[in-house]
């Protein structure tokens, strides 16, 4: 049964305290949300926990399993899986093998199949060629399956990013702003796909997002930090009517 | 406001954009910016915005694409196909999607380089620059800090900081509120507002963020795959049914639809 | 003890060129990323012009010296002009290739003139008895050399850290298109940016050529020895290339001095710079003093 | 997908596994099949001059070379500029032996297919090595460490008297079931053993950048950030790649030693190891028909180069300063003027005519 | 008829400026055969090729000299004389080479020197030094070339003087590409070093010069207390070495066995008038190496010369057998040599013969007598 745990969490660079002391419990199967303003210290603690950054201080656990050193190989291995908030695509290829790149880890034959292309590699391959597929008209990509990703728009770009993400086939979800740069329209779709996921997949969501329409009606719990320390949790409606949240963040209505 | 008794700034005339050869992205677009306006192009992902604010200021080529119908005109001259810097020293200056600031350069000197197309005396561009961090105070704190290491919004701010020191009678925004928290946005949006009144500078402001960039504008576009489908004063687009629904949000009913409630089939609006 | 010293001065003299050497490849790097290959034949261009102006038009050396310095700049600019142009934007490899290929295509047009396979030298002009101190010496020539090294590298310090166009050049290393946005011309940086190699190259030439004498090969293979140094300074820094010149010179000169004819080792200044560096890179991946990519995913 | 695999359109996929074999239809391969025939069999009808055999031998070894350059510098996005010093690992491993039993030793004479594969093993073990510094060093940094590769390498064996200090090392004659081969069929026999493995090493390739193993190393050149959160190691896989380089470069390097009978530094130094590059580069950077292009195109120009600057250099009174010109010029031009005009490469040509052909007769 | 012979050098690149006049010698030579009928009506179609300092392609060249059938092969560079060796046995081909390299004898039968090799050079130098030193045994540093070509006769010496040569070798340095020797200079004098044998090619050698000349380190007088004599090998000295090293040449000693334009003789005006007749430049026409050329082909001519005048078939085993044959009266005497050329089966080294040059006043003039190394002998 998978648990995400960070303990006291600090991160420094050089002088200033991205995080400090951050401490969350995620539970399988909801959607949780990270807010705050700019440069609060989200998208660290991401990092923290996707194994781009390691926490100077404290301790983040996975299950069983600890990622406070892990690197990001090790941490998608478990499951993890993440979409970033500036694009990180492979922008000189198709679509089609951005995906596939994501199936890395599931197409375990040896370099002798691959020299060869023999029975199970060329198994796998088709397998897993399949199951991106399914991804690619879950978010309905299908017209730009061929196409050069860094020739995309930026919001598609970003649904790209979304849909690696899921490729990996994930236990665990964290998108960085997935959002950022749509219209309302288009994070409706968004919205939809994290839901499903939850529903059907029963993947547990870590969001980042700055729309708080969004946030406050999808997600089951929410952590506000502010300068890299937590200054509030709880349900929507609990941190919505949290004073410090409201003029770090929100502001008057 | 009344749009004719101001001259026409920037004139964009049907033009169709191609990448690369083939791809054929606008299909006859047509703007028309009064001088001293500020101006909201909305439109769904892939639409064509920032192509369009490309075309307008130069930036296609190094996208290899390139306008193969129509004409944009500046202030009287054609500046169809022309390259960025000329653009810019016509006085349209524009601030790329997802904050472009030079990294590795501090924040001041991110906010001085701007100058490097003005030739007015240094008096002058000093003074300017001074004036920067009157509009910005949250930049005056962090002068010496690396550009690469600001939080975005921060980075939002030097972006237009920078574009305005070149002193550009037309301001380009892609997408200024792209990843900034609320509270940010309107402080953007606010900046802008006075940018517009006190420098009187137009602007042209490309936004998914519908709410508040009607809110701001005082003329609206809406783009759909590469045309304009809708344009109007900001005032009425915020009254029109479909824009409420698709791009604020409201559902007919008047009140905020909610995100739960989102059906799980679709239903796009198009106007064609 | 006077030879330890002796090790010294001249560790100091030759890393001192070498930095004015390295410094052509830092002032392209910083602006356009570009790591020049051809840099060594530029060099050569420069001590023939420079030649070429004293002995056949004979004009005062000085002059030549300026004149070609000049030459060179805007040889080097036309160069970047006719080569490097179209290829704004290229995947860097390729943009490197070019250079390996400029490189060839001026080794050919040197060898059209007599430069190429003859060999001449300067004809004397500052006095031929060394400054000798405590039984060190350094000769004219070489303490010419350090000056005119040191007062370019601090120009174009001053130049890069304080000038508009200074900044927008590094600002165009660091974001060709938000640079655009802004109104630089990223051609023109990129043509000054190579104008300016060129100069240091005619400066770092016309040295090089007093010390050893006009052989092409020799010359030409300075755009190689320097390597280790651009990079151990960090590509792109100016300060980093003098320290990382003088500290290769020291290298060299010990390494000549104390380790070969001893344990059988031999022509370890060849090879000793590249080990070091390795070493060095391994704990500073950007060199000493090289910019560290933020990367903020 | 449509029964008639001998059509070249109409034909659509109806499983993934169709779509991605390597020949859409019958044709292709027949053709390719053709081709190959005709390679084997040309100098059985044709009499060929020993050295013509000579310079042919030549390019193919190239050609294997080129493809690892190509592998780690043109997909994976690594600039190697020490490949020459990795084909020198492998021609130096047939020394070696050469040194320690005697250059006409069996092991040597009749043991060489083992000791071909045992070369390229060694080149990818110091293709590894030298792809260390990968885990650290990025873009330029990381090149110009290959680069110090090369220099060490080169220091290494003109230093080391077991090497002679880079004199040529001879290599004795090989035998084949035929008996010992004798000069006379030296270099077609060695023709033979280069044009197998060529094809060995075509269609590996060919089937590994199908798989992960060949699509890892594109990851790493677009994005080694990205890579990671995929779950693939950017350094490992970095190295993999400096690696998969090195042993095709040794494989190479070992047949030179071979068909040279003899082993000295000057054949593997950094003005080689540029070469390389060069012929990657015009055949096209991260495709696998352009390093089979390249080596053919610089090196035959290469030699029509030789020829002219001869002539000139002998018939006009004052041209030896020209006849000296022309080589780098040429050889500089090419380059330059690929990389302005045709960044892509010849290869990017093949493809043009390729699909032009296939589409034929009916065009569009 | 036409005897077919062969010749690949360095036009271009590398040690161009001495292949160079060589090629140009070695081709003047033969159309003046071919053209003035030296073999009565017989011709030499002597193909030049390029090979750019390149083993490799120096191989490709002698596998097409091999298609064409050529019975006399002429050679340039110590790499690829050593590289080919094993081809040359092979072949049994009959092979000069343009390298005096002793190591190129080593296990060979068919490669002849056309001059005394560098080791014999070197050590002559170490005698002339010990002759006209004044004082105790002389300090000697060797200046070489990090390769064979500079190692090998280093050997040598280091073989003569444990054979009792009278100097004492205080310093070996292999050069880089140093831009500053003053350090070494220093390190010499300072382990009173007195001479300085430089077997290399001249660029080094010129750089080493300019240092030691700024630091007023150059000996006036042979030998001169507390200062350094500079000496060297074949291709330390020529025209080249002034031109890069200007003033700073004055009194380097240079040895050969070829004549020098500087200085009127018989071999000087037959180099002259057929640089003449075929209309070379001063540079071409004044170059030892030119002399060096003309003079290989000159052996060639030779032995196809007698192979038919006892009327032989001409093939690389007779042309192989005259040259073994060419010594005692047999031995030939060159224009542009300062002894004659012997060959035989156990001494395959061409004109055994030393002349000394010096540098005075901006050109080289010989200093003393032409002589015949002694050690050379002694250490076989
Ligand atoms: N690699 C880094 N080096 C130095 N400082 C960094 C680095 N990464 C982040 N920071 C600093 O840490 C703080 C938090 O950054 P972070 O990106 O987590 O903010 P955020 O909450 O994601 O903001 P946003 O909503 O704009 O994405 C910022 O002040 C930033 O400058
Ligand atoms: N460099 C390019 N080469 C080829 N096609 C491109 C290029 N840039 C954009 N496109 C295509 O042009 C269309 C419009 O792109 P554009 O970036 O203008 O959309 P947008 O309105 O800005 O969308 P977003 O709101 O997501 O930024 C997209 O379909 C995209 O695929
Ligand atoms: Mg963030
Ligand atoms: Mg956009």
């Amino acid at each position: 049964m998978t648990y995400l745990t960070v303990s006291d969490v600090t991160l420094t660079f050089g002088g200033l305290n991205a995080l400090t002391d951050v401490n969350m419990d995620i539970e399988p199967g909801i959607i949780t949300s990270i807010i705050g303003p700019n440069g609060a210290g989200k998208t660290s603690i991401l990092n923290c926990i996707s194994g781009f950054y390691h926490p100077s201080k404290g301790e983040i656990r996975y299950g069983r399993r600890s990622l406070t050193k892990a690197s990001p190989h090790q941490v998608s291995n478990y499951g993890i899986a993440r979409a970033f908030q500036n694009l990180e695509l492979f922008s000189g290829l198709s679509v089609l093998d951005n995906l596939m790149l994501a199936r890395h880890q599931n197409l375990n034959y040896s370099i002798l199949h691959a020299v060869f292309y023999f029975g199970k590699a060329a198994r796998l391959e088709a397998e897993n060629r399949a199951y991106v597929e399914k991804v690619i008209d879950f978010m309905e990509l299908e017209p730009y399956r061929k196409m050069m990703v860094g020739n995309l728009s930026y919001g598609v770009q970003k649904r790209v990013e979304v849909a690696r993400a899921l490729t990996l086939a994930p236990r665990l979800l964290l998108l960085d702003e997935p959002m950022a740069g749509m219209n309302i329209e288009e994070k409706e779709d968004i919205v939809r796909f994290i839901l499903d996921l939850k529903k059907e997949w029963n993947i547990t969501v870590v969001l980042v997002e700055h729309d708080l329409g969004v946030v406050m009606d999808i997600s089951d719990q929410i952590y506000v930090l502010d300068f890299g320390m937590l200054i509030g949790k709880g349900t929507p409606d609990e941190v919505a009517s949290n004073p410090k949240v409201i003029d770090a963040y929100i502001g008057e209505e | 406001m009344d749009r004719t008794s101001r001259d026409k700034l920037l004139e964009v005339n049907n033009i169709e954009v191609v990448y690369n050869d083939i791809v054929q992205v606008l299909r006859g677009v047509s703007l028309a910016i009064f001088d001293g306006s500020i101006v909201a192009l909305l439109g769904t992902n892939g639409a064509g915005k920032t192509t369009t604010l490309r075309a307008i200021s130069g930036l296609l080529k190094p996208e290899n694409g390139f306008i193969r119908e129509g004409y944009v005109k500046f202030s009287g001259t054609d500046i169809t196909n022309r390259l960025g810097t000329d653009v810019v020293k016509l006085g349209a200056v524009m601030v790329p999607e997802g904050r472009r600031v030079f990294k590795h350069l501090t924040v001041d000197e991110n906010i001085r380089v701007g100058s490097i197309t003005r030739k007015d005396g240094i008096q002058k561009i000093r003074r300017d620059h001074g004036a920067m961090y009157d509009h910005f105070p949250r930049l005056a704190k962090i002068t010496n800090r690396m550009a690469g290491y600001c939080s975005g919004g921060e980075q939002q701010m030097i972006a237009i900081a920078r574009a305005l020191m070149a002193g550009p009678r037309m301001l380009m925004l892609d997408e200024p509120s792209l990843g900034l928290a609320p509270l940010l946005v309107k402080e953007i949006f606010a900046n802008i507002r006075t940018i517009n009144r006190e420098l009187n500078t137009t602007i042209l402001v490309v936004e998914q963020n519908a709410k508040t960039a009607l809110g701001v504008s005082d003329y609206g576009y809406i783009m759909e795959s590469g045309r304009i489908v809708l344009e109007g004063p900001s005032a009425d687009l915020q009254e029109n049914p479909d824009v409420k629904e698709f791009y604020m949000g409201v559902t007919r009913g008047g009140g905020r639809k909610s995100f739960k409630e989102v059906k799980s089939y679709k239903r796009r609006k198009r106007w064609m | 003890m006077s030879y330890f010293f002796q090790l010294v001065i001249s560790g100091v003299v030759v890393g001192s060129i070498y930095a004015l050497s390295a410094l052509g490849f830092v002032l392209i790097y910083k602006s356009s990323r570009v790591l020049n290959i051809a840099h060594g034949q530029i060099i050569a261009a420069g001590a023939f012009i420079t030649y070429g102006l004293t002995v056949w038009a004979n004009l005062p050396i000085y002059l030549s010296f300026v004149l070609s310095m000049i030459l060179t700049f805007f040889l080097a600019m036309s160069v970047e002009r006719i080569f490097l142009r179209r290829l704004i934007g290229e995947p860097i490899i390729s943009v490197i290739m070019v250079t390996i290929g400029l490189m060839s295509i001026l080794d050919g047009l040197i060898y059209l003139t007599p430069f190429g396979t003859e060999n001449f030298s300067f004809p004397p002009f500052l006095p031929v008895t060394p400054i000798a101190f405590f039984g060190v010496s350094i000769s004219w020539t070489q303490l010419v050399g350090v000056i005119v090294t040191f007062t370019l590298i601090a120009g174009f310090s001053w130049f890069f850290k304080k000038s508009t166009v200074g900044i927008s050049m590094r600002a165009v290393s660091d974001d060709q298109l938000a640079s655009m946005s802004i109104g630089i011309s990223v051609p023109r940086v990129f043509g000054l940016a190579w104008a300016m190699a060129g100069l240091s190259a005619a400066a770092a030439g016309g040295i090089i050529g007093n010390i050893t004498g006009l052989n092409f090969d020799t010359l030409h293979a300075f755009g190689i020895v320097v390597f280790p140094v651009v990079i151990l300074g960090g590509l792109d820094s100016i300060l980093g290339a003098v320290v990382a010149g003088i500290i290769m010179g020291l290298i060299q000169q010990f390494a000549s001095g104390y380790l070969d004819g001893n344990w059988g080792l031999n022509g370890t200044g060849e090879v000793l710079p590249y080990i070091i560096l390795l070493i060095i890179l391994l704990f500073k991946p950007h060199g000493l003093f090289g910019i560290h990519e933020i990367e903020r995913v | 997908m449509s029964a008639n695999r001998w059509l070249s359109t109409g034909n659509y996929f109806t499983s993934y596994k169709e779509e991605q074999r390597i020949f859409a239809t019958h044709l292709d391969r027949s053709v390719l099949l053709c081709f190959l025939a005709v390679l084997f069999a040309w100098p059985l009808l044709f009499e060929v001059s020993n050295k013509q055999m000579f310079v042919i031998d030549n390019i193919m070894i190239a050609m294997i070379a080129v493809v690892g350059l190509n592998l780690v510098t043109g997909f994976a996005g690594l600039i190697s500029i020490g490949h020459a010093a990795f084909v020198g690992i492998g021609a130096y491993t047939i020394a070696s032996f050469a040194r320690l039993l005697g250059d006409t030793h069996m092991v040597l004479t009749h043991g060489w297919p083992a000791l071909i594969v045992l070369a390229g093993f060694m080149g990818a073990l110091f293709g590894a090595i030298a792809g260390l510094p990968a885990f650290r060093l990025k873009h330029l940094y990381l090149a110009i460490a290959t680069l110090s590769f090369q220099m060490i390498f080169q220091w290494t064996i003109n230093f080391m008297d077991f090497f002679d200090q880079g004199q040529t090392i001879s290599v004795g004659r090989v035998f084949w079931v035929t008996g010992r081969v004798g000069r006379s069929d030296h270099y077609l026999f060695w023709y033979y053993v280069i044009l197998v493995i060529i094809v060995l090493v075509g269609f590996g390739v060919r089937n590994l950048l199908r798989t992960k193993y060949g699509r890892c190393l594109v990851a790493v050149r677009d994005n080694d950030r990205a890579a990671d959160a995929m779950g693939m190691h950017p350094g490992l896989t970095k190295v993999y790649a400096f690696a998969l380089a090195g042993f095709l470069a040794g494989v190479a390097g070992a047949l030179h030693a071979y068909l040279y009978r003899g082993v000295g530094i000057e054949s593997f130094t950094l003005h080689h190891s540029i070469n390389y590059l060069a012929m990657a580069i015009v055949g096209g950077l991260g495709t696998l028909s352009g390093s089979f292009w390249g080596p053919l195109a610089i090196k035959v120009l290469d030699m029509q180069v030789e020829r002219l600057s001869e002539w000139t250099g002998g018939h006009l009174a004052v041209a030896t300063n020209l006849a000296t010109a022309l080589k780098p010029l040429s050889f500089g031009l090419i380059i330059v003027l690929f990389l302005m005009f045709e960044p892509r490469g010849i290869a990017n040509w093949w493809r043009i005519v390729r699909s032009y052909v296939k589409l034929w007769p009916f065009r569009y | 008829k036409v005897y077919k012979l062969g010749l690949s050098l360095a036009i271009t690149g590398p040690t161009s400026d001495a292949g160079n006049p060589y090629s140009k010698g070695v081709e003047d030579y033969f159309n003046y055969v071919n053209d003035t009928g030296v073999l009565g009506d017989d011709t030499i179609d002597c193909t030049i090729r390029d090979d750019q300092y390149k083993n490799d392609i120096t191989k490709r060249n002698f596998e097409e000299f091999l298609d064409d059938g050529i019975v006399f092969y002429l050679n340039y560079s110590t790499g690829s004389t050593l590289a080919l060796k094993k081809d040359f046995e092979e072949e049994k081909m009959p092979v000069i080479p343009a390298s005096f390299h002793a190591g190129n004898l080593v296990d060979s039968n068919y490669i002849f020197l056309p001059i005394a090799s560098y080791s014999a050079q070197a050590i002559g130098l170490a005698e002339y030094v010990v002759k006209n030193n004044k004082g105790d045994m002389p300090k000697v540093a060797m200046f070489i070339h990090p390769s064979a070509f500079g190692r090998g006769p280093l050997e040598d010496v280091q073989k003569a003087v444990g054979a009792g040569l009278q100097i004492e070798i205080v310093e070996v340095v292999e050069h880089g590409k140093d831009l500053d020797n003053t350090a070494m200079l220093k390190r010499l004098i300072s382990k009173g070093v007195r001479y300085v044998i430089s077997q290399t090619v001249q660029s080094p050698v010129a750089t080493m010069l300019k240092d030691a000349s700024s630091l007023g380190l150059i000996a006036s007088t042979f030998g001169e207390e507390g200062k350094l004599t500079f000496l060297g090998c074949h291709y330390t000295g020529g025209n080249d070495l002034v031109a890069l090293a200007g003033d700073a040449a004055e009194n380097f000693y240079w040895t050969t066995s070829y004549v020098i334009t500087n200085e009127p003789g018989p071999g000087t005006d037959a180099q002259l008038a057929l640089a003449k007749r075929y209309g070379r430049d001063e540079k071409a026409a004044n170059s030892h190496n030119y002399a060096n050329g003309m003079m290989v082909a000159q052996v060639a001519t030779e032995v196809i010369r007698r192979a038919k005048a006892k009327d032989k078939e001409i093939t690389k085993e007779t042309l192989y057998q005259e040259l073994l044959g060419m010594n005692g009266d047999n031995a030939f005497q060159p224009e542009t040599t300062v002894g004659p050329v012997t060959f035989s089966p156990t001494d395959k080294a061409g004109v055994d013969t030393l002349q000394l040059y010096v540098v005075k006043d901006g050109g080289f003039q010989s200093a003393g007598k032409p002589f015949i190394p002694e050690y050379t002998a002694k250490i076989k």
